[in-house]
């Protein structure tokens, strides 16, 4: 299990092959990378900051982790998140999730996804074109988080 | 004695990120609350209950009837936007 | 829309890095490798062979990405798919998909593989220390796939 | 004149992978199936019924019902396991 939170840029490629290379029992891997947009709400962004509380931030990404491997049948999974300043189409987090079969493998990718974007403490500015505004919450991501809830 | 952290929109609202806090009777995140409303201005605006606010203990989400305790680091911040 | 059927490996990283630069608008990324492993039915895998029905299996795929593109508000998505004896942990599959949100290119993706393993003619053989056997289809791939029926 | 195609476990149990296939009268998969059952041995085997087979004409699944023109390419194969 594997939680990083950086500044700097990371190597996707490298990373998924590490970890889907690391078991020989590995058949799927689900990745997600989510990446800096030109337009958010209809504003075009020159740049988003990104803020996090260090310690806590860690710490939840683990537990997310941890509790999307005992929900499921999946072998490791790796959490890989930026913060600072960064442009349109700069990486800002990579998950990806090894596992036996695939269902299980998206399952459980997409459940750490929907956990991070509700919980992790990070926090978006961005810089556009009428100024810097602070990125608000997504009713949709409550939403989404509020299916495994169960 | 308890720390308390100010995150984001936050801390740029109240101009600053964090603070000591001494209190002699027992706390909850509510209180604790009520406390930093009642400094008006800007807290006012933040902690009032326009805006939504979360909270943290130690570094764990926690909601408002959670109870404080002496040396505890307490987070304020806007709901996370990451990811 | 691309879609590749080749022998020789694929560079995951490289492709994924290409497909999600190619809008200055993407903001979510969600790509699945199929690896092979090094056991199947509790039965050792020593190398596998993957057989297609060249010109069906690229029809199909084309439609099925066609398919997720239609039901889905994706921008794009590719598919590269490798025939030929691999050995167990070789690369097999790569599915990626790029959209503005998360949710959607998850879907999609996880489409597009259910679609695959129970329409593209592909066929899996094995090589193992009891000799060589076809691989069954599986039960749960109809019933994955068959989520999206309605 | 129709063209034949056997895929996988299919091409390999009848040892052969293609044949050009003469017929005079309208033929559905379903009769064309009969046919080849009727050779016997190995393609009763195959086409008889116990194990599953998939059909495509002109490179596009079909059921058995469709119907076979002439210059169609017709393939049957085991359940794709691809992926």
């Amino acid at each position: 299990m594997i939680v990083r939170i950086q500044t700097e840029d990371f190597d996707a490629g490298a990373e998924i092959r590490q970890l889907r290379l690391s078991r020989a029992d590995v058949g799927a891997v689900v990745s997600f990378i989510g990446q800096v947009r030109d337009l958010n709400d209809g504003t075009s962004v020159s740049a988003l900051t990104l803020e996090h509380y260090p310690g806590m931030t860690e710490k939840a990404l683990e537990d997310i982790l941890t509790n999307a491997k005992q929900r499921w049948n999946i072998f490791d999974g790796l959490i890989i998140h930026r913060v600072g300043t960064l442009a349109p189409q700069d990486q800002i987090v990579l998950v990806t999730i090894i596992g036996a079969h695939r269902g299980e493998a998206f399952s459980a990718c997409e459940y750490v996804m929907d956990y991070l974007k509700t919980e992790a403490p990070f926090w978006k500015k961005e810089q556009t074109s009428d100024g810097e505004r602070w990125v608000d919450a997504r009713v949709s991501d409550t939403q989404a988080r509020s299916r495994w809830e169960n | 004695m308890i720390k308390l952290l100010y995150f984001a929109r936050l801390r740029e609202a109240l101009g600053i990120s964090e603070e000591d806090y001494a209190h002699d009777t027992a706390l909850t995140v509510a209180s604790l609350v009520q406390v930093l409303t009642a400094r008006g201005g800007v807290w006012h605006e933040e902690f009032g209950g326009k805006k939504t606010i979360r909270a943290a203990i130690n570094q764990v989400l926690v909601k408002s009837d959670a109870v404080i305790a002496d040396g505890d680091e307490v987070a304020f911040f806007p709901p996370v936007t990451g990811g």
